[in-house]
Order: structure tokens, then sequence, then C-alpha cells
């Protein structure tokens, strides 16, 4: 077990060299290849009369200037070992793990990150807790009632739920809800957790709602194809031959064994939506941080955005591990 | 400059307000308590009290302040705000209607030498900063080099002192010469109360010009360069406590202001506290604006198209909007090098073509877009005069004329078809369907255009870049402008002379360098006289519009609401928006 | 590294009665009997028949966009009132002349805009959805059939891609490049962009799948049999095992249209992918959104066209998959 | 249909009801293609202390018969959709299952009857250990406590000839071997003292020689809890080993039915014949081929008209045309002895005992 998550770790630490090298692929030399020059994309960051020198400063300043297997040693290594940025005036340490320095906000981007994350863990959190707990039960509910009228119903629900898309569902629902009857407070509202409970929930209850409901449709499936499959295993007519009762089959062994791949595709879907839930984020218009990488690319804020994906991935490569270790946990058969 | 938020200035914008079709507030109502009603806060105050230190003021906007640093931001917006905390040597008189200059940390609006090139200063006495020193004429001599000298680490700020004053030593700014004794020869301060200023050229708009934060006064010692944004040392009224990006500005107060420095009483601290919360969704700002928990959007910018019909359908509502012109000119530049519309004939045709009342629409209407333009100079700008050199009936453009006109040029210039791509922000939401009426419109007289939105990041890659506009024929711009400070100088001058054209970072994307228009301009520089210098700046408006090199669309409006609980709120014209420095609360 | 559930794996769900439920008394081919069980299923039919439709919107849009006598770029400003910005009269400015409305502020009619929208939509998840197949199939009928090295590089590769925070990729990629590269400008740039976008970013989950199938073909008699008389490698993969990969081919391309078409219109409502005037459904539904208190009208019909579109091309998917495969799904 | 519910040798004549006594079971799963006639009308009885031995293909019904006597079908609703229509009579112990409410089949299931299936590793649950499945088994029907149920299920262990039960009772099923897993299926199977006793192919996943094992095995329980045993397999061989009776079943119908020592001596059924001919046999010194039966299993659909066999049958053409047109009746041929064929008995016995005894 413990070698393989020391193996597994450098893996890790490899997938994510891969992430960060395609980052910078995208960001300092795809817009080359599309005819841009290190100029073209140095005068963005300057003022608004740039100088030759100026210029050269920012070209230098994200190392432009330097061939790209440089550059990308040095973004590494920063990352490793944190770095001092000149701002013009004075020196910015940018301690260990440091994602850079966003020059169009003056702020540095592990930081800006860090603080964008609490609206994020709050979408992701609740609505992961909503979709996983809706997806199975329909999904059960579905596959040991088959071809019944609550079958069907949550079928076409869900079928209803992966064609819709967050920004429709939102508005769809907002309008009555927020807007038309004042149940809920309109899109956009959020407060922090800490400084009003109540309130964060009132305003999470939309977003936790579109995020979850066309996940919660895709468990709906996802779960009553598993369950399927297991109630016709084996040990399922093992369990009902031994005179278990319907509910302990179906507990205890059919969904036991089914919900191991559920709780798999679980983490990676809760990992994704903490890298950023970029449709509910922009649609609620919540500052998290699928909002930060959408506002970066807009504003051409490279080094906040290749912080931003790295980070996303940084979730998903770990979540991957650890689900990889709950399997073992959960089923005897996996050796690590 | 290109910071289309920037709010204008007025010398006689009255009549400007009672002649447009959706404006209105003539009624002047600057009774000591201005009952509410809409648009009364165009010409006067409403909910006036002079009760100090009371509550909290809470403020909101859907962005975030390009900076808290007077030296540097380009935002209306934030310089609004900025005179809640600091002081600057000359400033807006604190009264609804026409701008009027009043010297704030100077004594007087300045002493011009007879040949126009000396503009001297002094300070008020007793003025401090809220930890209680002292502030000296060196502090605003460094303002002024930290924000234009130091773009290395200041970018974002005007930088009119670096052309308008002499530098024989070629200052390099106080960040990269780090020696205290090195100034720009433009600026001397020969004891801590006085100033001096030297030009390169006679210029009568001077004393406008430090109306900028960039006149703010800044200890050297205590400049931290790029983030001295986090704890701005206050000046004026309020004490600067804490900003944090993406979250608030907290304001409070400030007991050791000296009011005996004030003697125009322009920084009274109304409210106790003043929180303004930034980067709050749009419809959030308007939510609350509507339930009473937030009492100003700082931005300015106006309210959603939602909530404008929302408003505008419920009169309790309505009472309490304004709806102010913005000083915001929209408008499409159409390039003067670039074939065929090097061709005044081809120009003409697009003139004729604009359909400026569905611009008008397609911009957000009279309410929440503008009034329709037909000259470069807004309403409020001084030298402006009411003309319309291609009128045609409701603004819907000529279709035969524009036809006639493109047939001359097609025929001189031996061409069939016409191509070309008109440049439009993306970030600015107004301007995509304009740009999608111009490109109807000028399909209609066979011109295709092809629409290259980018973002204002990119403007000098793209609009702002000479060679970008003749490489890819980009000879048409949909862009917004607004004077940086309050003169018709600081409208035309960098749009429509050779001052503006560069090859990179451009601002007259007409490129337009008409001999008549240099002299005028030149002749309205020496000019004391303000009527005469007035009359000159509409001469100039009126000549680029003759040589069709730009088509004046929309003078923006923006429709706000100032809940009741808020007292002495006007619009000051100068920023186009509320003056923040007088509001208070119930 | 991941785990994805996938098909075929289900034991059957039936007593060995109901295993092979008449397949080898006729002799049908598997193809037929699939399609006599689509033909059954009336819900798949029904999406079957609204993808038609919608392709032929899509291929018909000047034509019957010439009915109403609009185009999906004139503008209409007089149909909107200038204050409300809200289209006049009501309705969102349904007329006969304007049967769906038109939109705001500029008026152009939204029938003709959801009408070419389906070519946008349709067209780039399309196009992508064959660059997915064709990089997806290759890959995974290599890896699938030679195995050893190759095989782990080309699963590495995927397994890394399934990793990758996709969605923030696909952002940066279109974002990144302006208005010009390549040789290409404006929506032409971000068309050929998105499709090889989503394309690029949707062939693994094809990749597996093929891989998968390609390894259990390899071990077939007739793939044996083949190799036996001496066919090359190129010849067994594209002669005995790619004809045998149709029907999960099909039924992945099936449901993979839809989630293209939920990628493009996401990119679109995120404003990186395609921009006005050209039309597209994401694009439609961004410029509906901050308007919807006012005018529902103008969201609700594309909001309403990649909703249809999708749920459509699901149940055509879904049918496909139950036909080919009972077991799977159901 | 006219068969003597009473098996060949529970013939106890003494009026009782015997301890098994399935009349007329029909099973049906009506599907998409048509309705699957999985079972199609057996009868048979069985005594405590007797095996009965069925046989057949894949696909005959053996296996949906022994289910349905468990309970194991989904039932379909009452529009006789979403599961197995059930019709006919199965008495155990005095009580009839088809009518009883699923809760009280429940109850018997594990504790009266109780079954062993074909493949231990997927019969038993991958996530949990040995011990605890079968101290589940024995605490549904038992209400004692966990550490009682563990002495039990390591005393059952030890039965089945688990070395070291105690420890080995907290291993998972992959841990064990084959051979092993299915002991301990048993030992699961036998935990509640089961009167009924089915085992579906319980040996044809293991090689030849713990085959042998496990029926020595399965005999000697049998003895020792004086169980009724229904044993389920394709494999003939099998059956000769424990079986009392032996019913041959094809295309979801009894085709022969006897004593064990009648079936394998005078076998009168075409299929029996082919069965006989395909079963390998050691105790033959020369073994020249074995005579698969030609052809396919019938479609439980479209079940063949009249004989269900007469598509493989060599003898059609002597029963002139009826074979497929008519359905056979099973017939006694001799007190004990049913047979479902339009030969007559004796051209059958003429038959076997001019072709077919020889090749055997």
């Amino acid at each position: 077990m413990l070698t393989f998550i020391v193996r597994r770790l450098f893996a890790v630490v490899g997938l994510l060299l891969v992430v960060a090298l395609v980052t910078m692929v995208i960001f300092y030399e795809m817009p080359q290849w599309g005819g841009q020059t290190p100029a073209t994309m140095a005068v963005q960051y300057v003022g608004k009369q740039p100088s030759p020198a100026a210029i050269q400063g920012v070209i230098h300043r994200f190392g432009f200037d330097r061939s790209f297997p440089v550059q990308y040693i040095d973004y590494i290594r920063t990352i490793v070992t944190g770095t001092t940025f000149s701002d013009g005036t004075q020196d910015i340490a940018c301690h260990a793990p440091c994602l850079g320095y966003s020059f169009r906000n003056y702020q540095q981007v592990w930081p800006t990150i860090l603080s964008d994350l609490p609206v994020t863990l709050s979408i992701a959190v609740g609505a992961g807790v909503l979709w996983l707990f809706f997806g199975v039960a329909s999904g059960l509910a579905s596959a040991v009632r088959k071809g019944s009228l609550l079958d069907r119903a949550s079928m076409v629900t869900a079928l209803l739920g992966i064609s819709l898309p967050v920004y429709f569902l939102a508005p769809l629902l907002s309008l009555p809800l927020a807007y038309r009857w004042s149940i809920l407070p309109a899109p956009g509202s959020y407060v922090g957790i800490l400084s009003d409970p109540g309130q964060w929930f009132l305003d999470m209850i939309l977003p936790w709602t579109c995020l979850a409901f066309g996940l919660a449709a895709l468990y709906t499936r996802l779960t009553r194809a598993g369950m399927l499959d297991v109630l016709s295993e084996d040990f399922v007519r093992t369990a009902r031959a031994k005179g278990l009762s319907e509910r302990r089959v179906i507990f205890k062994h059919a969904l036991r064994a089914a919900l191991t791949p559920i709780i798999t595709i679980f983490g990676m879907d809760f990992a994704t939506v903490l890298g950023g839930a970029v449709l509910v984020e922009i649609t609620f218009s919540m500052k998290g941080i699928g909002f930060l990488a959408i506002t970066s690319i807009q504003n051409g804020d490279f080094p906040m955005m290749m912080g931003v994906t790295l980070f996303a991935a940084a979730f998903i490569v770990l979540a991957n591990l650890l689900v990889d270790v709950l399997y073992a946990v959960a089923d005897p058969r996996v050796r690590l | 400059m290109h910071k289309p938020r920037i709010a204008a200035y007025a010398a006689a914008a009255a009549l400007a307000l009672g002649a447009a079709a959706c404006g209105g507030g003539s009624s002047g109502n600057t009774g000591a308590h201005g009952s509410a009603a809409y648009n009364v806060g165009l010409s006067g105050i409403v909910n006036k009290s002079p009760a100090t230190g009371h509550g909290t003021l809470r403020l909101e906007q859907s962005s975030d302040l390009q900076s808290t640093d007077p030296g540097n931001s380009y935002f209306g917006a934030d310089w609004d705000v900025m005179r809640l905390y600091t002081r600057s040597l000359v400033t807006f008189a604190e009264s609804p209607g026409p701008v009027k200059l009043v010297p704030d940390l100077a004594t007087d609006l300045g002493t011009m030498s007879a040949d126009g090139l000396t503009w001297t200063f002094h300070l008020v006495k007793g003025a401090t900063y809220t930890d209680g020193s002292p502030i000296t004429a060196q502090d605003v001599a460094y303002g002024i080099e930290r924000s234009n000298w130091g773009q290395e680490v200041l970018p974002n700020g005007p930088t009119y002192f670096k052309q308008l004053l002499t530098d024989t030593t070629n200052y390099q700014g106080p960040y990269t010469d780090k020696n205290p004794a090195d100034h720009p020869s433009g600026i001397e301060t020969p004891d801590s109360d006085t100033i001096v200023f030297h030009l390169v050229k006679p210029f009568a708009d001077f004393d406008d010009v430090l109306t900028l934060p960039s006149t703010v006064p800044v200890p050297r010692a205590k400049d931290t360069g790029a983030t001295y944004y986090e704890h701005v040392l206050s000046s004026g009224a309020y004490t600067f406590d804490s900003y944090a990006v993406g979250k608030e500005l907290d304001l409070s107060a400030s007991p050791n202001f000296n009011a005996a420095s004030d003697p125009l009483r322009l920084h009274v601290a109304h409210a106790a506290r003043i929180v303004d919360k930034v980067d709050v969704s749009a419809q959030t700002v308007d939510q609350d604006l509507l339930h009473g928990t937030t009492d100003v959007d700082q931005s300015g910018a106006g309210v959603q198209t939602a909530t404008q019909s929302q408003v505008l359908g419920n009169p309790r509502l309505k009472a309490e909007a304004d709806d102010p012109i913005t000083g915001l000119l929209t408008y499409l530049t159409i390039n003067t090098t670039i074939k065929p519309f090097d061709n005044i004939d081809c120009r003409k045709a697009v003139e004729w073509a604009i359909d400026k009342s569905a611009v008008q629409t397609a911009f957000g209407g009279g309410i929440g877009g503008g009034d329709i333009a037909t000259t470069v100079l807004p309403p409020t700008v001084p030298g402006y005069v009411q003309q319309d050199l291609y009128q045609t009936p409701g603004h819907t453009g000529d279709l035969a004329k524009a036809k006639a006109e493109i047939a001359t040029c097609k025929a001189a210039e031996h061409i069939t078809d016409i191509t070309t791509q008109v440049g439009y922000y993306i970030d600015q939401p107004k301007d995509k369907p304009v740009a999608d009426v111009v490109q109807q419109n000028l399909a209609a007289i066979g011109i295709t255009a092809t629409e290259d939105g980018f973002k204002y990041s990119q403007l000098s890659i793209k609009a702002g870049s000479q060679s970008y506009v003749k490489q890819n024929n980009e000879a048409l711009f949909i862009t917004a402008w607004a004077a940086d400070f309050p003169s018709g100088y600081g409208f035309l001058d960098q749009i429509l002379t050779p001052d503006g054209i560069k090859p990179t970072g451009e601002s007259n994307y007409s490129e337009l360098d008409d001999p008549a228009v240099d002299s005028l301009m030149a002749t309205a520089l020496k000019t004391t006289d303000p009527d005469a210098r007035n009359a000159l700046y509409a001469q100039i408006d009126q000549q680029a519009l003759k040589d069709a090199a730009l088509v004046p669309m929309i003078d923006s409006r923006a429709l706000m609401l100032r809940p009741s609980n808020v007292t002495n709120a006007y619009i000051e014209q100068a920023y186009g928006m509320y003056d923040y420095q007088a509001l208070g609360v119930q | 590294m991941t785990t994805i559930l996938e098909p075929g794996s289900a034991p059957a769900a039936e007593p060995e009665a109901a295993a092979p439920p008449g397949e080898a008394i006729e002799g049908r081919s598997p193809g037929r009997i699939a399609l006599g069980r689509l033909k059954k299923d009336k819900v798949a039919m029904a999406g079957g028949v609204t993808v038609v439709l919608l392709i032929l919107i899509a291929i018909f849009a000047p034509q019957l966009c010439s009915l109403t006598g609009n185009d999906p770029y004139t503008t209409h400003t007089k149909l909107i009132d200038p204050n409300l910005q809200i289209p006049s009269g009501g309705f969102g400015g349904m007329s006969s002349r304007h049967i769906l409305g038109v939109d705001v502020p500029t008026g152009r009619d939204l029938f003709a805009r959801v009408v070419y929208g389906a070519r946008t939509s349709l067209g780039i998840a399309g196009l992508a959805t064959v660059i997915a197949i064709l990089i997806g199939v290759g890959l995974g009928m290599v890896a699938g059939y030679f195995g050893g090295l190759i095989d782990s590089v080309i699963s590495r590769t995927m397994d890394v891609m399934l990793a990758f925070p996709l969605f923030l990729f696909a952002i940066s990629l279109s974002g990144v490049l302006g208005y010009s590269a390549f040789g290409l400008t404006g929506n032409a740039l971000r068309i050929v962009l998105l499709i090889f976008i989503i394309g690029f970013f949707s062939w693994p989950y094809i990749g597996r799948i093929v891989r998968g199938q390609t390894m259990a073909l390899r071990e077939r008699e007739f793939v044996e049999a083949a190799r036996a008389l001496g066919a090359t490698d190129t010849r067994i993969i594209l002669r005995e095992i790619l004809p045998n990969l149709t029907a999960p081919i099909l039924v992945y391309a099936t449901l993979l249209i839809p989630s293209n078409i939920l990628f493009e219109a996401s990119l679109s409502y995120l404003g990186v992918g395609i921009r006005s005037p050209m039309p597209s459904w994401g694009e439609m539904v961004n410029e509906a959104i901050a308007l919807y208190q006012v005018d529902p009208e103008f969201l609700i019909v594309p909001g309403s066209a990649i909703f249809l579109t999708v749920l459509a091309f699901n149940l055509l998917g879904d049918g496909l998959r139950d036909a080919f495969d009972p077991k799977a799904g159901r | 249909m006219t068969a003597d519910r009473r098996g060949p040798t529970s013939a106890n004549g003494s009026g009782e009801r015997p301890f098994l006594d399935v009349s007329d079971l029909r099973v049906q799963f009506p599907t998409d293609d048509g309705v699957v006639k999985s079972v199609d009308g057996i009868s048979f009885a069985l005594e405590r202390g007797k095996t009965l031995g069925i046989v057949g293909e894949s696909g005959s019904g053996k296996s949906v018969t022994s289910l349905s006597l468990l309970g194991l079908h989904r039932r379909a609703d009452r529009k006789g959709r979403g599961g197995a229509r059930i019709s006919g009579e199965i008495w155990l112990d005095g009580q009839d299952l088809v009518t009883a409410s699923p809760e009280e089949v429940r109850r018997l299931r594990g504790e009266k009857m109780a079954m062993i299936f074909q493949d231990p590793l997927s019969a038993m649950h991958p996530f949990y250990t040995v011990g605890a499945q079968i101290i589940e088994a024995y605490r549904v029907h038992n209400k004692v406590s966990k550490s009682v149920a563990r002495k039990r299920a390591i005393e059952l262990l030890e039965l089945v000839g688990i070395p070291q039960p105690n420890t080995r009772v907290d291993d998972f099923p992959h841990q064990f071997s084959g051979g092993m897993r299915q002991r301990a299926m048993i030992a699961m199977a036998l935990v509640c003292n089961p009167r009924l006793l089915i085992a579906d192919e319980p040996t044809t996943a293991l090689d030849v020689t713990v085959q042998a094992q496990i029926l020595d095995l399965m005999r000697d329980l049998q003895r020792e809890f004086d169980s009724a045993l229904i044993l389920i397999t394709h494999d003939l061989g099998v059956v000769a080993e424990l079986a009392d009776d032996i019913m041959v079943m094809y295309g979801g119908k009894a085709v022969e039915y006897g004593t064990a020592e009648t079936v394998f001596r005078q076998p009168e059924h075409p299929y029996t014949w082919g069965l006989l001919g395909s079963m390998p046999r050691i105790d033959r010194e020369v073994q020249e081929r074995l005579s698969p039966i030609r052809g396919n299993p019938p479609s439980l659909i479209n079940v063949p008209s009249g004989c269900a066999f007469h598509p493989r049958c060599p003898y059609t053409a002597e029963t002139g045309g009826r074979s497929d047109t008519e359905i056979p009746l099973l017939a006694a041929t001799s007190p004990g002895h049913l047979v479902r064929c339009h030969l007559g008995p004796a051209r059958r016995q003429e038959i076997f005992a001019e072709q077919i005894r020889e090749t055997l």
C-alpha cells in the first residue's frame, strides 16, 4: 500500500509536470504559432504608450526572451523553491508553491486562488452531497423497481437532466423562484458561510440545485445500470437463496458492490468541480476558481490562468490517487 | 486616455440637459430638502443634510477599482472615490449643474506668466495627512513625478504632465532614478508651500489638468510603489483604513482632518464610515439598491437593462432615479489613410449610411444608452454647439445620398467592391450590437464589413496599431471617448490632431491630419479668453465632420438610483455620476 | 486510473433462457436485429426523427428562412422598445413575420437565427465528433491490436488526457488565440478551432472503448484465421476488426454528438466560442441571459433549441445502444 | 402430463404427499422477442434421503426449475410482465410454494431448502469474508449472537474439510482455491440443516480430482443430514455417482424419467441415447469416438412443432410425420419409467439393443 502510494505520488508529480508543460505551450507557444511575436504578446501588458524599453521589460519579465525549455524549467523551479519578482520598485517574495505573479492585477497567483477557493468549495460540497444522494437514491429505486412508473419517471427526469445545460436551467429556476416570487435570493448573491450561515445557505440553494441536477441525472443512470448489473450477479442470487430479506439483499449485497465504481467516478467529478465549476460560477456570478479562470482568460492574465489550470489538475490527479486507495479499501480483491 | 469610462467636463451644459429628448431636470431644485423626483439629481441636491460623521455609507460595484493609488488609475469612478481620501491641487466645486473649478490644496486657480509658459501655485496653510504630518509642495511634486514618470511601476494613470512640462534632464522617474534630488525640470518647489510648473508650450487650460489625481500629494518616504494602493496615506476627510483587492475598500471619517485648511468645505465627512464592496455581481448591485441593502452603485455605470424596465415602470422607483449624460461619446472612426476611405466621398457615404436611430436602440435606447450625437463634443463639454452636418429625418440615415456618394467614390477609385473590417470592444457589451447595426447599414450601400471584436487589453495590437489596421484593412472602429480633464482641448486634441497618431497606442484612429484642424487647435491654445477659445473648439468639431473622419453616434446616458436614505445626492458632471464626497446617509 | 463503466461487461439480466433470444434460429444479422429492436423503441424513434429533422433544418436553413422572408443578420431595431429594451408589443416580438420573435437589442429574427444556429451547432459538433472518432478509433485499434509498448504509450496518453481539466484547457485554447491565426480570421478561425479542440478533447473516451473491443476481437477465431492465411496487420485491422466495431462506434458517436453540442454551446456561452453576428445557440443564450427577467422569450428560444437537440440525440443514442446491446444500460 | 407425480423411487403408496412434490410446473418469461417457455409442465417427486438428478443441455430448463423451487425468480406482475409467470404446484413438506407469499418462501429459503451454485467465485460476494457470509446465512434463520454463529461457521467449514477453519473463516472468497470455495459454498448451504438441497452444476467449475472429492463430500453430508438432494447437471457421469432417480429434460420438458439404474441401463429416448453417447467413460477400454448430438438446442420462444427434439432426431422418419405435428406424451413404459417419444416402446428397446448399446 505504502509503496503504491509513493509510486503513485511520483506519477502525480509527473502528470502535473505534463499539465504544466501543456499549459505553457498553450499560453506561450500557441500564440506564436498563430502568428504573434513576443513583442505583440508583451505589448498587451504595458501601459498605454509602450516604450520599446517597457516592452522589452515585459518580454523579460514573462521570459519570452528565453528558450521554451528554459522558461518551462524556470516555471517548475519557481513552484518548488519560490522566487522573488520585481514589480519595478521593490522585490516581492513569492514563496513556494509559487504559481507566479499576475501583472494584470498585481496579485500573487497562489493566494488569489486560495482566496477564491471557499466559494468553489461551497458550491462543490453542497452540490456534491445533493447529486450523490439523489443520483444514487433514484438510480437505486429505479433499478429495484425496474419498469415501474417510478423507474420511468426517474429515467425521464435523468434524460432531462443530462440534456439541460446549467445556463438554461438556472434562468428557468431563477425566474419564478428568485425574481417573481422572491423565495430565494437572486443569482449573484453570495455571502461567506462564516459571516452569515443562514444567508449563505439560501444563496447557495439555486447554484447547488442547478449544478447537482445534471450530475444527479448522470448518477441516476450510472447507479441504475450498475445496480441492474449487480442484481443479476450470482452473489445476489446467493444472498437471496440464503433467505435474506430483500432490503438486506439490496443494500448490503447489491448496493455495496454497485456503489464502489460510483464512488470512484464521484471522486473524479467532485475534484473537477473543485477545480472550478465554471458554468455555474459564471451563470451565478460567483467569484470562485472557475470565475477566476474565465476573467483571467478574458484579461489575458496568463500566469493566473496557468495557475488555475495547474491547481485544477492537481485536484484531479490527487482525487485519482485517493480514489484508487479508497477502491483498494472497499474492494478486498484489489491489492496495491 | 483610451479608457472609455472617464467622465467629462461641462461649462454650460444645462441647456443640453433640457434639450435632450429623455433628459430633463431643468427644474433646478436646490432647496434645503430637495424632494425626490426623476432627474432632480441632475440639477439639484436631493435630501440635503448638513449632518456629519453619521452612519455607514455603503457603496457597491460589479467591477473592482482599477487602483486605489491616485497615481495608477484611469477610471472616472475611481477618481470620484479618491476625492473621499485625497486632495488634489484643483478640484470641482461641490454643486450640481455645470462644473466649476475651485482650488483645493492650492490657494487659488494659479497664476499664469505672461508668455503662458509658467504657472505658479501656493498651498493652503495647515493641510495635513490623516497621521497629522503636514502636506508639502514637495509631496505634490512627488505625486506628479511618480504617476507620470514612473509608468514602469504605475502604468495605468494619465501622463499629461510628462507631455506638458519641460524635461531637459530626461528624468527617468523616481523608481529608476532613486536620487531624491533629481526632478524633471518642469516642476519646481522653491519652498514647501509653492509649486511652479514650466510648460513646453502655452496652455490656457492648464488648471483643468491639475484636477487629475496625479496632483494628489504622496510623501516620498511613504511610497511603496506598486503596493502603495494597499495603504494610501489619506489627505482627505476620510482615512484609508483598508483595501482588499476584489473585496472591499474601507474608509472612516478622519479625526485629524484640519477643516481650517478647507475654506470651501470641499471635504466634509458626512458619514462615519464608508464601505465600498467591489466585484459584486451586477445583478446583485441592482437587487441591493432596490432592497435598500446598499446605497450607491459606485461604478456609475447605471442599472442593468432588466432593472431599468422595472425602475421606469414604477413611479416610486423612478422618482429615486437620475439619467445623466456621462460625457462619453460613442463613435465610429473612419481611417482617412486606408483605401478607398482616403477618398472623402467614401467616408461621406458612411456618414449618410449610418442609421443612428437604430444605433441608439442597439446601444440601449434613450435612457439606458444615450442621446443621438451629431457633434464630436458632447453637450457637457465647453465648445459644444448644436449642429448636424448630415441631417436626416429621424436620424435614420439617407440611403440615396449614401449610395450616390459611394458611386462617386467607386468611379473615382476605379473599384467595384468595397470590403473592410469594423473593430469593436467585445468587453463593452453595448458595442457589439452597434457593430451589428453598422455592419448592416454598410451592407445596404454595398460595403462588406466584417466584424473584428477584440478585448480592450488588445487595443494596442489591434485598432491602436497602425500597421495592424493597414495590413488587415480595418478602416472602421467603434470606440468611445471622454475628456480626461474638463476642456475642449482635453476632448478633441487626442482624437483629431496628429498628437494622437502613433505607430502603436494611437488615439486618433481616423489618422486625421487636417491642417485646418491643426491650426485652429494651435490658435485655441494661445487664446486666453474662454469664450473665444470655446468657439474655436466648436469650429474644430465642425471641420472634423466636414472631413467625414468620424461618425458621432451616441452621447451616453446611464440610469442611476439614489435610494431615499442617501443624503446630498447630486450628479457631479465632471464624472457623470453622484458626487461621493458629498454623500451621507440618514 | 479513472474508472469508466464500460458497456457489455454485464452478465445477462435474466437467467439462461433469455440469454440468446432468437439469435441463432433465424440467422438475421446483428445489425438487422438491432434495427428491428430500434423500430419497436418508440421513444428512440422519436429522437431519431427529431435528429433527422434537425439535420434537414440545418441543411435547408436558407430555404426555410426564405419562407418567412428573414435572414439571421438583418436588424429590425424598430421592433425594439428603445427604453425598455424589449421587443415592442410583448411576447418577444412574435408576429406572423417573426414567428419566434426577435432578439434584443438589434431585433434580428430569432427563427432565422435559431435555424442558422443549428448549422453552427450541428456542424461543429458533428465535425468534432468525426475528428474524435478518427483519432479514437485509429489509436484505440492500434493500441488494442498491437498491445505492448504501443498500447502502453497510447493508453497512458488517454489516461493523462482524462486526468486533465479538459474544460479549462479548452477555454484557454480558444481564449488564447484571438482574432486571427494560422491564416484564418474571425469566426472562420473560431469554427476550425472549436472543431479541433472539441474533437481533440473527446477522443480518449472513444479510444478506450475501441481499444477494449479490439483486444477482445483480436483473440477471436476469424482473426486467427485471417492471420493464419497470411493477412497483413493493416488488412486485419481494416477488414476484419473495423467492421465488427461499427456498432459500438455508431452508438458512441451518437452519444458523443450531444455532449459536443453542449461543449460548443458552453464555450460560446462563455464568450470564447462563436461570436455574433454569426448565430450560435450558446452565443444567443449568452446575449439573452442578462435580459431574461424582462424578455424570457429571447432566452427560451435558443435554450430550448440546445435542450431539444441534445435530448433528441441522447434518446437516439440510448435507443441505439439498447438495440445493439440490450444488456447494457437498461 | 400423465406423469405419475411420485418419483420412481418414492412411490411409497401410502397416499401421503412426498416430501417434495412438483406437479405440472410451468415457468415462462415474457420478453420483447416473445414468451420464453423455459419450463413447460414438468412433474416429479422426491423423498428425504433420496437424490434426483436433472440432466439436460444448457437451455433445457433445468436451472430454471431449481430456481423456481427456491422462489428466486422475480415474479411477473398482474399483467404478466416484468418477470416469470409460474404455474403448477410445488409442495415442500406439505406447503405449496407457488401460492405462498414471497415472505413465506423467503423464510424457507436457506433454512428448509438451500442451494449450491455452480461457480462459487461469482456466487460469493467478493467484498465479504467467507465467514461473514456463512454467519449471515445462519443468523437470518437463527436468533443467535455473532460469536455463536461464528462458531457454527467454523464448525461447518471444518465439516466440509477446510483446513485451519478458524483462521480461514476470515479469508475473502478470492483467497480460496476453487475446490475450497465450493466446499465453503456447501458449508454455507448446509449451515441451517436444510432438508432440501439443490446443487446446480456443483462440480462444473472444478478440475476432475476435486470433482470427485466434492461429490464424495456431498454424498456423505446428504447421509448425515438426511436431506433430499436435487442434482442439476449436464454431466451424466456426475449423476451416475449420486442419483437415485434421473430426469432428462429437453426444451423445457421432461423426456425421460426413471431410476438411475433404468435410465443408464435401458434408456429409451433418443435424446438420452445422445447424451449417453457423448459422455466419456473411463471404464471403457477402447475409446472409439464420442458421438455428439447433432444440431443445436431448440429455441424456447419458437419451440419446434410436434416433438421438440424432432429436428435433431435420427428416427423421425419412423413416426410417419407425427413427430413434426404432434407433441408426444410422457408415458410409462414400465412402472416408474416414463418416456416422451412417438416411437413405440418395443421399437425403442429394439433400436437401443441393436444400434445404440454397443456404441456406448
